[in-house]
């Protein structure tokens, strides 16, 4: 874990409410897709954890949504400026466990927000070898970003809107099969569930609101098969075979 | 060359900075962090009988300056304290620590207290009669000056090493509990453990924390501690722990003179992991600023 | 259009936004800023029968997100209230206020209430039996249910405008008292005053405040009011004042949704005199931004 | 009073832990030499008051001591950065009254950061056509401001140091006859007290902790032979006759 002072390189909106930052930062520290930062806010006194999107030679992008002042202060800075990171924080997803499983395709699923941490998933992936099948949610046209990029990534991508305005319309379980192989998903909790309920194996990364970020207070454990775990640090990652609704 | 060594109840620390119970874990995140044998000593977190999972989540809520949790006293119990989580600290701190026990009943307290005492690590009991988020037991018993007696009486009566108990803000006189306490044979009196607190999320109408209320610290409550550090000190002639809002060297300085003996931080730590690390390298320059050669010179010197 | 109208104890209030008694004086200053006929109504200075010079200087010290005052009721008594202040704030307030009356003994508090119940200007009596900053009188009369209670009758007694007790945090169980006054007949329930608080200055090495410690209150105590508002709403049925910490729209919403009807806005004004103006205006942008028409939807809503 | 956002026009060092700062802003907003301004600093409650020490077209300038948190800040502050400002705040020194005084000379005498709002009173003095002599107290040399720009006013200027390292040793007191007849004071309180016994009639200013800075909340009244009135509002500039120490 570490403490880092990093430089804004841009900081743009890409749908509505939604920003891309990117910062320059030793991204070797990024060791699996689906680990987070926690970032120290001027006048707020917890930090704010945000997934990593992706990670280049030297930086590392965020995806967030203005959700309250934290995220709304976030959307204000400019390039340049700096921030106060600990990362890489979290377990992050273990691709080696998709590659393992021999039952059909490995679908990526993001829901909202959830959809960033899959972008880095799925070039890892890919770069395992893999071609996942990627579905993404969103409640309208207006929120919908990164679809050009997964496809960029020569994946083959399905958007589902809720009120249809953009791609199928329905949830992200509407453009699932009955029952998928391996599952990596990551969005709001009841997606979460939805999407559990059609998959045989899988990761899911889950939110919680953090003290620490770290794994020293305990502000965000939840029950498991195997006991208690900590989302920040045993987590944000759980399988499919632990988790308990 | 200043002197930041302060003795507690026998225990001599190389500085008074103490990470407070539940905010530290039994210290290994932090060594992440930094060497933590710089610290003073650390309050691990608070430990009962049997293994608890605590309060539902959300547990944590922000606030201006400061942050609620509902932990819940969530915990391996005190066998898994005694025999891993112990012996797994020993391994990267090697100074005593200070057990921070709480329980629902008078059984329990004495329970775990008995055995953390026959700890070599332990060098201090902290007694958590405190905690305003679990629902029988925990700050029940610090809000009545008789029935916190008849606890340190209990306690005291089974244990060899010192006993401070951790008296809760939320009351009307807490220089009533803290003389009590030190009647009935506490050997330091901790304080102050965490406001009861709330926040409402507005937009789903309803409130943050599962637990609707839970503990609020930081810096935002620092005040209200030190006042209350102020009064106990006149009231009673046993060490305080002075705890609440701590996030610099110059807090500490303000406690000290307000009382207290050492300092716990607590919810800083959370924020910033390095809060105690910088604290303890700046204190002694803000020692030398203020021609400070002794902590003890300053203690309790604010009248 | 959404209504930011309330209803309090039979005075309907244009907005629950009413600034808080002793950060508003008379209200004079703050008509140099802006037109104060926006404000729900105004809280005037704590009156007492006998003019009051107050504590010592310093009477202020800064916190994080607050401040401590120890101005000690400083105030030109009931006679001059009665016949120059109010008059002089009828010439540039046109709406009702809410006189708040203190005192060092019931007959104190008896005398003063009758007076500011004859005039005309007067909707609310509230009766503040909570100040950390009086020596006799004030906050011991809020810290016991019975004495609180009795106050209570004696005051019904001899007026007949509703009656707010206001109460003081800094007890173990704020909803013993608030039912005490309930079942003594009060119309309502103001709460809460200021936290006990202090700081020290560690180059002069002495508390800030000549009174040692005061009364600490600002956005820092927020989450403490809104804890001690919601758990009073669940246990009396008369309306509540939220007080403590207020600074913006959403804190006021907030407040509302812990169960107040109405709000107080303290600290705030003084750090910047704008703040009643501004949450007035952001109220019904915040308002329809979370879908409300009318504050009486969500009073309570949280639960 | 007014609530101004003004933007700054420069700040920089003076002497030993003195800052100079200079805002754009309508100067005809200050009525008088000793009021002062309420300034708002990021991350603090409380405002801090400060003098204003001078006047020009368009601007004020203020002097500020580093003592604690917020001047410290203040005195990162760069050129161009804006700052809130609740001014004019103060009754300030009423120069009518010293003229009207016929028993010899006019004495402005400030000690350490009582120094600054007898500039700007110079400056006023000098307008109404007196000519006062100006008496400095600082501790030590290293601490020694604006002693040439009263000089450059054309004024009889006398220094004093407590260490003897600038001027004559010792307090202004030791430059003082021994009863001057009218005095306008700025400086701490026991200078002032000091200042007090050697003057038969003058202006004082004084210092308090404030919660509002204009006049509602109570936080610095004191005691006077007319009653008790507000430092912020009432004062800071109190009559020698009306003064209880
Ligand atoms: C592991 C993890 C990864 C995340 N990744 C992303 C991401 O990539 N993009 C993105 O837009 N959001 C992400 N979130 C959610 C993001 O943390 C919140 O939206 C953000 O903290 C809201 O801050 P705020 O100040 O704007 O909102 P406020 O509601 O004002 O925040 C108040 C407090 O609640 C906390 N909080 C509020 N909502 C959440 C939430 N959903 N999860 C956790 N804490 C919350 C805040 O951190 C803060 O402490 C992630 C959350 C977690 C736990
Ligand atoms: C009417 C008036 C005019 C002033 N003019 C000047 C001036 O021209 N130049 C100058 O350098 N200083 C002046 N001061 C003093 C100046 O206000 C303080 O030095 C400053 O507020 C200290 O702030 P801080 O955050 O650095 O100190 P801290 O000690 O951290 O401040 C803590 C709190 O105490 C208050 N405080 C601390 N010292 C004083 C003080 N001496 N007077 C009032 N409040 C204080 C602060 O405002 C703040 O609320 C004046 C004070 C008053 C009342
Ligand atoms: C997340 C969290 C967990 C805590 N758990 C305990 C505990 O187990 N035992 C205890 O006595 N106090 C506990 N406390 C209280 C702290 O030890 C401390 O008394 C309080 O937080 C005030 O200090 P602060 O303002 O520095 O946080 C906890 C506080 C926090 C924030
Ligand atoms: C300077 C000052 C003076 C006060 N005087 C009174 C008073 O005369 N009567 C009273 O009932 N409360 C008084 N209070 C308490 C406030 O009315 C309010 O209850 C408290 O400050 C909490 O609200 P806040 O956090 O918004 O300031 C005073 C508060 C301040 C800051
Ligand atoms: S947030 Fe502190 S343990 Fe997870
Ligand atoms: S500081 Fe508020 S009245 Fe003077």
């Amino acid at each position: 874990m570490n403490d880092v002072t990093c430089a804004i390189k841009s900081n743009k909106k890409i749908a509505d409410q939604v920003y891309e930052m990117e910062f320059y930062v030793n991204d070797d520290l990024i060791e699996r897709p689906g680990q987070f930062v926690d970032i120290k806010l001027d006048g707020f006194f917890l930090r704010r954890p945000i997934s990593v999107a992706n990670k280049a030679e030297g930086s590392i992008t965020l995806v967030y949504k203005v959700v309250g002042e934290g995220t709304k202060m976030m959307s204000s800075l400019k390039k340049g400026e700096t921030l106060d990171l600990l990362m890489p924080l979290g377990n992050g997803y273990d691709i080696c466990k998709a590659e393992s499983t021999e039952d059909g395709d490995i679908y990526l699923i993001g829901g909202g927000l959830g959809v960033p941490p899959m972008y880095l998933l799925a070039s890892s992936l890919i770069r395992a070898g893999e071609k996942p099948k990627v579905i993404l949610g969103f409640n309208t046209s207006e929120e919908v970003f990164y679809e050009d990029k997964f496809a960029a990534l020569g994946l083959d991508v399905t958007v589902a809107t809720v009120d249809g305005s953009h791609g199928i319309k329905g949830m992200v379980t509407d453009a699932m099969p009955p029952e998928a192989g391996y599952v990596f998903a990551c969005g709001p909790e009841p997606m979460l569930k939805a999407v559990y309920e059609r998959s045989r194996d899988g990761q899911f990364s889950f939110e919680s609101r953090m003290g620490c970020g770290f794994g020293a207070c305990m502000g965000c454990s939840c029950r498991t098969k195997y006991g208690s775990k900590r989302i920040c640090k045993d987590g944000p990652v759980l399988d499919r075979e632990e988790i308990i609704w | 060359m200043v002197n930041t060594k302060v003795e507690l109840s026998g225990l001599t620390l190389d500085n008074p900075v103490i990470p407070a119970s539940g905010t530290f874990g039994f210290g290994k995140e932090f060594a992440e962090f930094y060497d933590i044998n710089i610290l003073g000593s650390i309050a691990v977190k608070g430990t009962t009988p049997e293994p608890r999972y605590g309060n539902e989540l959300p547990r944590i809520a922000e606030c201006a300056g400061g942050m609620i949790n509902s932990v819940g006293l969530q915990n391996p119990g005190m066998k898994a304290v005694c025999e891993k989580e112990l012996p797994e600290l020993a391994k990267i701190y090697n100074k005593k620590v200070i057990a921070n026990i709480c329980g629902s009943s008078e059984e329990d307290y004495v329970k775990c207290a008995s055995m953390l005492d026959a700890q070599e690590q332990v060098g201090i009991l902290e007694i958590n009669i405190s905690c305003p988020n679990v629902k029988c037991g925990g700050m029940s018993f610090g809000t009545d000056p008789n029935t916190a007696a008849e606890l340190t009486k209990a306690v005291k009566a089974v244990v060899r090493k010192p006993v401070y108990m951790k008296l809760s803000p939320n009351v009307t006189d807490i220089t009533e509990i803290a003389k009590a306490c030190e009647a009935a044979g506490a050997d330091g009196i901790s304080l102050i453990n965490t406001l009861v607190g709330m926040r409402i999320d507005i937009k789903r109408r309803s409130p943050v924390i599962a637990n609707e209320t839970g503990g609020f610290s930081g810096p935002a409550i620092f005040p209200v501690a030190l006042g209350m550090v102020y009064r106990t000190a006149k009231a009673v002639d046993i060490p305080i722990m002075g705890i609440g809002g701590i996030s610099s060297a110059r807090d500490v300085i303000e406690m000290i003179m307000a009382g207290a003996t050492a300092v716990q931080v607590g919810a800083a730590n959370l924020s910033d992991p390095f809060t105690c690390k910088r604290i303890i390298e700046e204190l002694p320059e803000v020692m030398e600023e203020l021609g400070i050669e002794d902590l003890s010179e300053i203690r309790g010197c604010a009248k």
